[in-house]
Parts: structure tokens; sequence; C-alpha cells
């Protein structure tokens, strides 16, 4: 099976989804555990993947059997395992957990939520593991497309937000394509690799550039980079439980992984550095959305607001590390990557259990929670600690790791934002932990007879809680075995 | 916000007049998108694939993952529609 | 035994006392047990120190080029005997403290404490800078829960205090080692410091010395870093007396030997001119606390401020380079432990029984609480400076390193700060011993009325610490004979 | 706009000529689109508006297909292609490589030979023309908030 | 110079009409002028991809016969198949954003987005 | 391939897409995004792109307006701007 692994990756998925969809039209209960088994499939490729790439390099894929550029690849190499790995283990974790959720709210048809959920993940690894640019495209649309969907699922505000984010979304979707025209029309050829290899040739071209320019115009609007975040928040805070617990972690990571990649594959080295304000605008963009981000966060009393604007904070500091374009920072950004992912998925698992039980969202209403839901609010107190960048969770070592990436380009202000976007975290998590340990709980109010949700729902966060301590503990051999030489030259 | 968005507009515009200088010229037979790889799928697809289109050999068979991804972005437009539409509505 | 052991058994010892909530006296029982297991671990690897050969033990790698690595050395081995050992005594007193109030969330309480002494003696035993930081931050983090305990408004204010400050200066720690990282250097602390290969790149060296300095200064409470400490004493003076007084403060001021001593070493901070911005800070702390003391009536708040004084003391001996002031810097970490504990635990004993937290309220309590007061009384003479207390000790030696370094005018500062030591401290005892009536028992104002044995045992032991290790340095625990060896380790030419 | 007009003559030109002779063309299109231009797209979409059209000029007397059906034909359209791709993974080929499929090639209608490539392509247009077809007709079915006879789905 | 301009005019005539999509997206009110700007916008996208298509003195696409198979005599059939497949996504992503506006109607009585915006949430 | 066609038809492109965009009644503003449609379809044939102009003709002006109408039916034929 190993030279198909990178298809395999997405097969399951996709295969998943039609099967999800037929089965939970007429049987429904059949399709949280079909939709468990593809994406259990999918993560298990990824991690074979991961294996097989670490230990012989990337893996090649010729779909249709059309070698490259002819054809279209798929490509696994160091980068994209890893990404895939995170998603597809996140992904699984948070569906187990949101189990319950999707059955409250999703309620009557899981096939086709679910068959929509297996679509997202298809389109996000999809982008993951290709190697064609226009690929990139076609995934980016069916994620975004079942994404829309599944956003507009929350009813409400959701309806308005999701219609927003289809038409900020398809735009973005829309200058991506235009990019990869301007780039196609120079070269001649859409193949990632093929691509890098024709254009030093013509480097100084404009239209290079502004290929480049709507590129990453397109993805900053997936990416959420703080000018074009607006559709953000009211997506991530009116949206169903389940689906902001799924997207979050992962969605905008996928987008921010493919800038990544244009960097490590698309574009010559150093030209987007040196050659073009790219670098340079997506730097200064993620650093002042890590900062932006994070104030506004503070603003908020919402706690799922809290949480997304802390995630365009924090994407703002991948797309910094991105920015930086250097080894080291690429290997930061990526560890950043996984551990928002998992910090993420935790802090999300916490809120919603904490919405599964109480239906409560705002925080002010949230005091004595930690003596009534305390596993729950182990599992949010850890996620949030580690958010913050205090050692020796995983949160603590990205944000060192981006630091030292700074510092080593000699850019002081990188490593100061780092610090103040660490201080700003503190804040807004404090405020919330104050009120769920310090403050008792209101007679009477649903707080106070809350308990802890039920296994399935509990386990999954504190897995990815413990993990954040994991994964900061054993960052030294994933960032120095695994990302470095996944990124480096 | 007004603002914004014109000053996005006529930034974007400017981009776009900007990059176009550096394009081929329309028609011109030596632009390298036509000199690399479209005479593959000309010279090839007859012999390899079968088919006297050009587009569909192209479409259903060099890139013919490309053309599974847009059947799975119409599929997923169907359950979304479904998922949207289909549930606590009024029938009318 | 490891140093890792000593670490860890009050790092594990959390989860035990937390899932004992429902049987307070099992609960108490893991804390006293994790208490004595983590002062016997420390003890056991005292005779290997004071040979010269100190435990040793490596984790794995936490950040490329720095191992989690623990290393006994003389500095670390004094701090953590500090810690550990009062840590003994003050789960003793907890247990009457938190009973006679019937105070909440004892649970959280017990955990957060093993977890704050695990942190501090991590702090203690790290073998570099990076281990240093983690355990260090997680110091701040294990305390907070204390600080908060009563999770009132002003509690919950001085929390926040305490993490921005906190926090804040823990950035500043974590930037200069991600700076030292991203520079190549092995941050591995080394008597003499390890930095030498920087000589001469000023920029480099002043940053990473103004990073690390307000790093550690916060929790040494150096001015203008301090005002965190007075807000903190709203927490039980339990943790009051071991951490605000012992080991979060004293985790600051170690800071400061390490940075000094371990991290830049006298002869490039002597060349860098460093030591006088240090000196004049710790200076001016230490006369200006010491005045602030003077006019505090809440009793805590005197101790807290006295506190700030006698912490810069340290820096300053720290910062004088004179082979005797680092004797009595080191030394004093261990007198000022043993002695500010003592008066904390008074203070709460008379909190706790007869609910006076003011200096004014205290007309008369000697009579009531004779054994508590006398106690008092004993540390206030230590703190003092008077011989034969353990702090005589550590003032002789600091003065005369400022008279060999020919800085008197810090000479003049010791002498005119344990002037008002004394100042702030005796009209205490002898308001307590005035023959007035007790206010609300003006009809048994002679009668004895202690505060738990709990309470009061403790209290006395240490007092009578204070004295034996005056009279004795040598006598036990090796607090000495461990400061003159890191003395000569680090002043060596 | 979704009742029957009641119109025997719309209904008898749409049922007797119009929808058969759409669907006719419909096959031409998917079966020219080897040689000429066209394709599954194309006769997905031709299809779909045949059933539109059967709809707006049938209303619900129709029996062609209902929402239900659409549906399970845009999935099985969609699993023809994606097993289509998978078949040639047990040939040793890669994934969507008809050129492993255990045809036996024959001589034949373009050009003087049927390549099993081009059977291939034929087989994922036919599959994409069914899931166009599904997809579209079940679009237009809820989109006008009316799901035909047999619906399960509704 | 008139060669550069019949040259480059298709890029600029397409530019215009992105322009006047992003501004029917980014400064209309109602829900449908957006979903038209976006599909102008779209259109355009399309229509500068098969511009760069183009060859002089080629023709579609479709060979002649089979001998016939000098890349000379037919336009770029690349571009060609990627934009059938964007056709397809803008009229999924139409489909669904209708059938979103259908439900915001049924929902708002308006599709106006700043008075929906305004709108106190209903949740 | 004869620019004086394209250049009519993009000029025809700009104007329905105006008319598409500024007309207030949302009925008419779809039918000219179909007119639309057409004309793309008709430069993309005289462009040489007959599958494209095809697909377009069929889905973006065919499927699409239709779709496009019968929602418009269902809401509010009148727009704010």
């Amino acid at each position: 099976m190993t030279p198909h692994l990178p298809i395999l990756i997405i097969l399951p998925l996709l295969l998943g989804a039609f099967v999800v969809t037929l089965c939970g039209l007429w049987r429904p209960r059949s399709a949280f555990p079909l939709a468990i088994l593809a994406v259990g499939a999918s993560a298990a490729a990824s991690i074979a993947s991961l294996v097989e790439t670490a230990r012989a390099g990337a893996v090649r894929y010729a779909l249709g059997g059309w070698a490259p550029p002819v054809g279209i690849e798929y490509v696994v190499d160091g980068v994209s395992a890893f990404v895939a790995t995170v998603v597809a283990a996140v992904a699984l974790l948070v569906l187990t957990a949101t189990r319950r959720m999707a059955d409250r709210e999703m309620g009557d048809r899981p096939g086709l939520f679910y068959g929509a959920v297996l679509m997202m993940l298809t389109g996000l690894l999809g982008i993951v593991v290709t190697g064609d640019l226009f690929n990139v495209f076609v995934f980016l649309e069916i994620s975004s497309l079942a994404t829309y969907a599944l956003i507009f699922m929350g009813g409400g505000r959701a309806m308005i937000a999701a219609f927003r984010y289809l038409i900020v979304g398809t735009l973005g979707g829309a200058l991506y394509l235009l990019g990869v025209g301007y780039l196609y029309f120079s070269t001649g050829t859409l193949n990632m690799a093929d691509t890098a290899a024709r254009l030093p040739e013509i480097l100084d071209s404009p239209a290079v550039l502004a290929g480049a320019a709507l590129i990453f115009a397109g993805l900053g609007v997936k990416t959420a980079l703080v000018p074009l975040h607006w559709w953000l928040p009211d997506a991530y805070n009116y949206a169903p439980s389940p689906v902001t617990a799924l997207m979050a972690p992962i969605a905008t990571k996928v987008a921010a992984y493919a800038m990544l990649r244009m960097f490590l594959t698309v574009f010559p080295a150093g030209y987007l550095a040196e050659a073009t304000p790219v670098a340079t605008v997506l730097l200064v963009v993620g650093l002042g959305g890590a900062v932006a981000g994070g104030a506004a966060a503070f603003a908020q009393s919402d706690l799922r607001r809290i949480l997304a604007y802390s995630s365009i904070a924090q994407v703002g500091l991948i797309a910094a590390g991105i920015g930086l374009a250097s080894p080291l920072a690429a290997a930061a950004a990526l560890f950043h990557v996984m551990t928002h992912a998992v910090m993420k998925a935790a802090l999300f698992l916490a809120a919603y259990s904490v919405r599964y039980r109480t239906g409560e969202v705002d925080i002010d209403r949230m005091a004595g929670l930690g003596r009534a839901m305390p596993w729950t609010m182990l599992a949010f107190t850890v996620a949030a600690v580690s958010m913050v960048g205090v050692p020796p969770t995983a949160g603590f070592f990205s944000k060192l790791y981006l630091a030292q990436a700074g510092l080593a380009e000699g850019l002081w202000g990188v490593a100061l934002v780092v610090l103040v976007s660490g201080l700003l975290t503190a804040a807004y998590m404090v405020r919330i932990l104050e009120r769920v340990y310090l403050r008792d709980a209101p007679d009477g109010g649903s707080a106070a007879e809350a308990a802890d949700p039920p296994a399935d729902m509990l386990a999954p966060a504190l897995v990815l809680a413990s993990a954040t301590l994991v994964l900061g503990l054993a960052n030294v051999p994933i960032v120095t075995r695994l990302l470095v030489p996944a990124v480096g030259p | 916000m007004r603002v914004l968005s014109v000053i996005a507009m006529l930034g974007f515009a400017g981009l776009v007049v900007y990059a176009t200088s550096a394009l081929p010229l329309r028609g011109d037979p030596d632009a390298p998108a036509h000199r690399y790889l479209s005479p593959y799928y000309v010279e090839r697809s007859a012999s390899e694939v079968g088919t006297p289109n050009i587009v569909t050999a192209v479409l259903g068979d060099y890139r013919s993952y490309d053309t599974l991804g847009e059947t799975a972005v119409i599929f997923t437009a169907g359950v979304a529609l479904l998922m949207v539409l289909g549930r606590g509505r009024k029938r009318d | 035994m490891s140093p890792l052991i000593a670490v860890a058994v009050p790092m594990a010892a959390a989860v035990p006392i937390l899932l004992s909530g429902r049987r307070p006296n099992l609960r108490e029982a893991w804390s006293l047990a994790a208490a004595l297991a983590t002062a016997g671990a420390v003890w056991s690897m005292l005779s290997g120190t004071l040979a010269g050969e100190p435990a040793e033990s490596v984790l794995f790698e936490l950040a490329p080029g720095a191992a989690i690595a623990f290393r006994a050395d003389a500095a670390g081995m004094l701090f953590a005997m500090l810690a550990s050992g009062l840590w003994v005594v003050t789960t003793v007193y907890s247990i009457g403290y938190m009973r006679t109030l019937e105070e909440g969330n004892q649970t959280r309480y017990y955990a957060a404490f093993a977890l704050s002494v695990g942190s501090a003696v991590g702090v203690a035993l790290a073998a570099n800078l990076v281990t240093f930081v983690l355990f260090y931050e997680l110091l701040t983090l294990a305390t907070y829960p204390l600080v908060t305990h009563h999770q009132d408004a002003a509690s919950i204010r001085a929390g926040r205090k305490y993490l921005a400050y906190t926090l804040t200066a823990g950035l500043a720690l974590i930037a200069a080692t991600a700076w030292l990282l991203a520079l190549g250097v092995d941050a591995t602390f080394e008597a003499g410091g390890f930095l030498a290969e920087l000589t001469g790149r000023g920029g480099v060296l002043w940053g990473l010395f103004a990073l690390l300095a307000a790093g550690v200064a916060v929790k040494a409470a150096v001015m203008p870093l301090h005002s965190w400490l007075p807000a903190a004493m709203v927490a039980p003076t339990p943790v009051s007396a071991l951490l605000h007084a012992v080991a979060v403060v004293k985790a600051g001021a170690f800071g400061f030997v390490r940075v000094m001593g371990y991290v830049f070493g006298p002869a490039l901070l002597a060349d860098m001119g460093a030591l006088h911005v240090v000196a004049a800070f710790a200076a001016v702390t230490l006369t200006v606390g010491s005045i602030l003391a003077l006019g505090m009536d809440p009793l805590k708040q005197r101790l807290a401020y006295s506190t700030v004084s006698h912490l810069s003391y340290i820096v300053l001996g720290t910062a004088i380079l004179a082979p005797a002031a680092w004797v009595g810097a080191l030394f004093h970490m261990a007198a000022h432990g043993v002695t500010k504990i003592t008066l904390f635990f008074c203070a709460g004993a008379i909190h706790a029984h007869a609910h006076k937290d003011r200096v004014s309220q205290l007309d008369g309590i000697g009579w009531r609480m004779p054994w508590t007061m006398a106690a008092f009384a004993l540390a206030s003479l230590g703190m003092a400076g008077l011989p034969p207390f353990m702090m005589f000790a550590s003032k002789w030696y600091l003065g005369a390193g400022a008279v060999d370094a020919a800085m008197v005018p810090f000479l003049a500062v010791y002498v005119l700060s344990g002037v008002l030591n004394a100042a702030y401290l005796f009209p205490i005892v002898f308001r307590a011993f005035r023959n007035v009536p007790v206010e609300g028992h003006a009809e048994r104002s002679a009668s004895v009325d202690e505060a738990s044995g709990l309470m009061v045992v403790p209290l006395m032991i240490t007092a009578g610490l204070a004295l034996v290790l005056g009279l004795a340095p040598d006598a036990a625990f090796g607090f000495m004979e461990l400061a003159l060896d890191v003395s000569a380790a680090v002043t060596a030419p | 706009m979704t009742d029957p007009h009641g119109s025997i003559i719309v209904n008898f030109i749409a049922r007797i000529m119009m929808i058969p002779f759409i669907i006719l063309y419909a096959f031409y299109v998917l079966v020219h689109g080897e040689a000429g231009p066209g394709g599954g797209f194309q006769a997905g979409a031709v299809l779909a508006a045949a059933v539109i059209l059967s709809r707006l000029a049938l209303g619900r007397e129709q029996r062609i297909v209902s929402t239900g059906g659409l549906v399970i034909l845009a999935v099985a359209g969609l699993l023809v292609y994606a097993l289509t791709g998978v078949a040639p993974m047990f040939f040793g080929g890669e994934y969507l490589d008809y050129g492993r499929l255990p045809i036996p090639a024959t001589d034949g209608i373009v050009f003087g030979r049927v390549t099993v490539r081009s059977i291939g392509v034929f087989a994922i247009e036919l599959g994409v023309a069914m899931g166009v077809m599904g997809v579209l007709g079940a679009m237009f079915d809820y989109l006008t908030g009316a799901e035909w006879s047999g619906s399960d789905a509704g | 110079m008139l060669d550069e301009l019949l040259g480059r005019y298709p890029y600029w005539a397409t530019a215009v009409l992105m322009v006047i999509g992003l501004y029917g997206m980014l400064l209309k009110r109602s829900l449908i002028k957006k979903l038209i700007g976006l599909n102008v916008f779209q259109g355009a996208v399309i229509l500068f991809f098969i511009a760069g298509s183009v060859k002089a003195g080629a023709t579609v696409p479709v060979l002649i016969d089979e001998g016939a198979t000098d890349p000379a005599l037919y336009v770029n059939p690349l571009p060609h198949v990627l934009m059938l497949t964007a056709i397809v996504v803008s009229a999924a992503t139409n489909g669904l954003a209708l059938a979103l506006m259908i439900r915001i109607f049924d929902g708002h009585r308006t599709l106006d987005e700043r008075e929906i915006l305004e709108r106190p949430a209903r949740t | 391939m004869i620019w004086e066609i394209e250049l009519t038809l993009f000029f025809l492109l700009v104007l329905t897409a105006v008319v598409a965009l500024e007309t207030r009644d949302l009925l008419a503003a779809v039918v000219a995004l179909g007119v639309f449609s057409v004309f793309t379809a008709l430069l993309l044939a005289v462009m040489g792109a007959v599958d494209v102009a095809f697909t377009e003709v069929v889905l973006g002006a065919g499927v699409t307006g239709v779709l496009l109408v019968a929602g418009i039916a269902r809401m509010d034929r009148r727009s704010v701007d």
C-alpha cells in the first residue's frame, strides 16, 4: 500500500462522504460510525505517510499515471505529512467529542451533516497533499462550500454570517485562481515544483509579482489575516458548536499551510522575501493581527467570540512565521500550526461542553464552573495556559521558536510582539479563569447544577489538553527531526 | 468601510493593469503557456488517450483528478443544499 | 538520591492530595508525607554537595541545545534545603491555621502548595537557565491560586496584579533565554559565569543583563517592581509565610545569585559596570522598604515591606562582589527565611486565634498568647541583627564585604537598615507586653489563651532555629558551609 | 410557477416532443464529447434542464424521476467516478490510471480504434453526467420549495 | 503600439469587469447584488484565462484528423479545462448562495445586508 | 479571433454587468446576469473555447439563470440599491 499513501489520505474521506450521505438518508444512526471510520482511515494513512517520509523522504504520486507536469501529482513530504497528521488527528478527536452536540444541534439528518463534514475534510486534506496549483483551487472550493453550509446551520445570525463568508470566501478563491492564471501564463505550467523550476528566468516580471500578490490575498481571506479577517468572528460565533469546534482548529491552518507551501515549493527561495514585498507584508500583517486580535479578544464577553479573536491573533503569529521566510521560522510556524490546532480544539471542546451542560456562552455567567465541571475546566485551563505560552507547554515552544527565528533575522520587533501577544492572551484568559474558579456560582444558576459531560465528550478534550504538555516536552525531536529537515533547503 | 473598499478596488485595478504589461501579447504563439505543456497535449492526446477532442482528453484523463474534484464540488453543493433547505422550512 | 526526585516528589504529591479531597485527614497526611519526603530527598544530597560531588540528573532536551537538567550545587542546595525544610514546619502550621479558620478550598490549597514548593525546589536545583525559567514560570502559576485563595474582590485584584508583574517578568526571562539560545550559548550555570565568550559585545551583554535582572527583580521585589508583594498579603498567612517570605521571593533573590554569579560572573559584571546599577537599586529598596515598613499598621503589610527590604540585602550583597559579601548574601537567604517565617507564623496565629490584624490592636496580646509573642520577640531581636541570632552572622559578613570592597556607604546602609528593623519591630513587642487589658477580653487580660498547638509548636521551632543556627551556624543543615562554598566558587579569581 | 399549467398543448409538446429530444440530445452530447465539443458536464446540465423543464411544464404529475431519485443518482454518479478511479489501483496502476483497467481494447469507432483509456474517460463522463444531473435537478426542486413525489429526502 | 494595444486589451477589459464585480460585492447592500457582483468577477476571471489561451492562426482544440497534431493548429486547451472546472464551481456556489438567501429571506423578510445586521440577534 | 467582434462583446459585457448591478428590479438584474452569461459564452466561442462556451451557456445562463429566477420568485423583487 505504501506507494499509494498520498491518495489514501484523501480517498477514505471522499468515498466516505458519498457513503455516509447515502446511508445516512435511510439509516441515520449509521452516519456517525461511518464518518469516524473514514476520518480514522485517513488519519492512519497520514500517520503512515509521516513515518514513511521521515524514513525515505517525500512520496510523489502521479494521479492517473501521468507524470507531472502533464498530470496532477500528489506530494507528501515532511511538511504536508505533518500537517495532514495534525488535521486528521484533531478532526478525529473533535468529531468523537462533538457527537452529542451534533445530535442535539444538527438533529434529524446526520447523514448530510457528516457528509458535509467529510467533504470539508476532503477539501482541506486535498490542499495539504496536492502538488498542483489549480488542484488547490478545486479542493479549496470543496472545503469552502461545505463550510458555508455548515456554518449556516447555526440559524439566526449564522445565516448572514455564512452568506458574507460565502461572498468573501469565493472572492478569495477567485483571487487565488487569478493569481494562478498569472503564474500559468508566465510559466506555462501548473505543477508547483515545475513552476519553481521555470520561474527563475522571469523573476523580475510584474506578472509573477502580481500572481504572488493575488495568491496571497486569496489565501489571506481563508487564513483570516487581519484586514481580511472580519468574516471569522461571526462565523465561529454563530455556527453550530460541532462545526466551530471542527473548523477553528484546522480550517485557517490549512490556508496558512498553503501560504507556506508557496514559500517552500512554488516560488524560488528568497524571491518572496527579497524581490517582493509579499513576505514583509505578511510579517507586518501577521504581527499586527497578533496584537489586534488579542486586544479584540479582551474586549469580548462571549466565550466563543474570545476564542475566535484569539484564533485571529494566533494565525497572525503563524503568518508572521511564514513571512520571516527562514527555515527556522517555517519550522516555528509549522509547530505553531500543530500547537494551535491542539490547543484551540481543547478550548472549544471545553467551551462547548459548558454550553452542552449549561447553555451558557457568556463568561460572566460561568462563575463557579471550576467546581461544577472540574475536568472540563482542567482541560480548558491547561490549554489556556499553553495558549498564553507558559513553559513547558507546547504553546511556549512555538512562540520561543518564532521569537528565536525573529532574533536570528535581527528583527527585534518579532520577539517583542510575540511577548506582547502572550501578555494579551494572559489578560483575556485570566479574565475567564478568574470567573470560572474564583467566583462562586450564583444560586439557582444553571452553572451550579452542571456536571462534567459524558466521558466521550470529556476524554478527547483531556487528550488534547495533555497533548499540549506532551508535545511541549517532546518539542525538540519534533522540531529537529521532523520539521527542520522538512523545511530545510 | 466604503473608503477601504474603494481603496481595495483601486489597488486591485492598479495591480492587474501593472501586471498585464508583462503578460504575453494575446495570440502570441511564442507565449510560455503555448510553448510548454500545451503542445504535449495536442500531439499526444490522440495516441495516448484516443479522443480527438483534446479538451476532453485533458479533462477526462490527464487532469482527471481535477474533474473528480469538480464533481465533488457539485456533490458538496448538493449536500449543502439539502442541509440548508431540507430542514424546518415551511412548505409552500 | 537524584535531584530529580526532590523536584518530582512534591509535584507528584499534588495528585493524591487532589484525589483525597473528601477526606481531610488523609489529604493532610499526604501533604506532610510529601514535605518530609522532599526534605529528606534534599537533605540526602547535602553530603555529596559538601564533598564537592553534587548530585546531577539530566532529562531530555527541552529546547534545542538545552536539556532539563538538575544539579545540586552549593547555592542550589542552600535554597532547596531552606524551602523544603521550612515546608515541613509550614505544613504542620497550615493544618492548624486552616482548621482554626475553617477555610474553604483546602484541597486546592494543599495541592497548589505542594506544586509551589516543588517549583521552588526546581528553581533551586536547575542546572541551566532553561530549566530555571521553566520552574520559575511554574512557580508563578502554582502560587496564583494561593494568592486568590479567598476568592473575594480584593484577592482577585491582588491575583491580577501578581500575575501581571510576574508573568511580565517571566517573559523578560524567556526573552533573555531565547536570545541566549539564538546566540548559541550553552546556558548551563557555571560558577563565575558562562558568558565570557561574549566579552566586549556591550550592547548584547547589557540587553541580556537588563532582561535577566528585570526578570528576577520582580520576584525579588526590588523597587520599583515590588508592589505585588504587599498586595499578595491577602493570601492565607501560611502562604505569606513560606512563599512570600521564603520560596517565591527567595526565588527572585536566588535568581540574582544565579544571574550575578553563575551567568555573568563577577569579572564580566565588573567589566560592564552593571554592579553599580544593581547596587543602587538594591540600596534604595533596602532603605525605602524599611522606612515604609515603619508606617504600616496592618501587621502583615509591615512584615511584607520588611521582606522587601531584606531581599535587597541579598541583592546588594551579590552586587558588592567581595567574598565576604557573598557569604553574607547566601547566609542571609537562610537567616531571613528562618526568621521571617517565624514572624509571619506569629502574625497568622494572632489572626487565626485572636482575629487581630493591625499593630494598633495588639496592646497586651503578649499576656494572652505568651508563647507566640515570645517567639515574635526572639525573631524581632534576630531581625535587628543582634548577636547571637542567625542574622547577626549574615549582616556581619555583608558589612565586612562592603568594607572589603571599599564600598563603605553600603555599610552605612546596612547599619541604618538594622536600626530601622528594630524601629519597626520592637514597638510591636513592647505593645504586646504592655500591661493593659486586651480589647474584648478585659476581664481575662492576664489569662493565657494560646492558639492551637499545631501553630504554636512550628513557630517556636523556627524561632529556636534562628537562635541555634546563629549560635552554631554549622550545627545543622550546613547553611554556612554552603554559603562559604558558593562564595569561594563564584568569587575565585 | 411550479403548478401544472393544465394546458394540454404544453403538456403534449413537453412530454412527447421536447423532453425525449432533450434527453436524446444529452446522450449525443455525452457520446460526442469524445470527438467534438461536449462531455459529462454539458450532458448532465442538459439532462438537468430536461428534468427542470418537465417539472415546469408538467408539474407534480410527472413521473420521470423524484427528488430522492435525483439525490441517489447524484451520489451514484460520483461513486461511479471515484470507483472507476479506484479500480486501476488493484491492477498495479495509480488512482485514475485507466490504462490499467482490464478491458480488452477493441478496434472501432474513433480513428479506427477505441483505447482502454477512452473507455475509462467515457465511464467517468457518464458518472459526471449522472452527478451533475442529479444535483442540479435536486437543486431546482429544493430551491423552488417543492420536493417532488417519492421523496425520502425532504 | 497598435499591436501592443490590440495584444493587451482583453486583459484590460477583463480587469474592468473584475473591478465592476468587486464594486458589486463590496459596496452593494442587497445580497443578490453581491452575488451578481461575484458572478461578474468570476466571469471576468474565466475570460481572462481563455483570452490567454488564444493563439494566432489556431482553431478549436478538436483534432481535425488523427495525423493533424501540429500544436500551431490548435489553441491552448489547458485553460479551457481549467475554466470548465471554474464554471462548474461557480454554478455550484450560485446554487448554494441562492439557497442561503432564500432561508435568510424566510427569516428576515429582506435581503438588505445592513438591515439584517442591525437587527438584534435571534439565536 | 476578430478583434472588432471581441471588443463589441466586451463592451456589451460591461454594459450588462452595470445594468445587472444597478437596476432596482432584481428580476431584471438576474435576467441581465443571464444575458451577461450568454455574451460571455459568445466571447468564449469567438476565442475558440467552444467547450467552455457550451458549458457557460448551459450552466451559467441556463441552469443558474433558471435557479436565480426561481429563487427571486420566492423573494422580494425590489432591491435597496
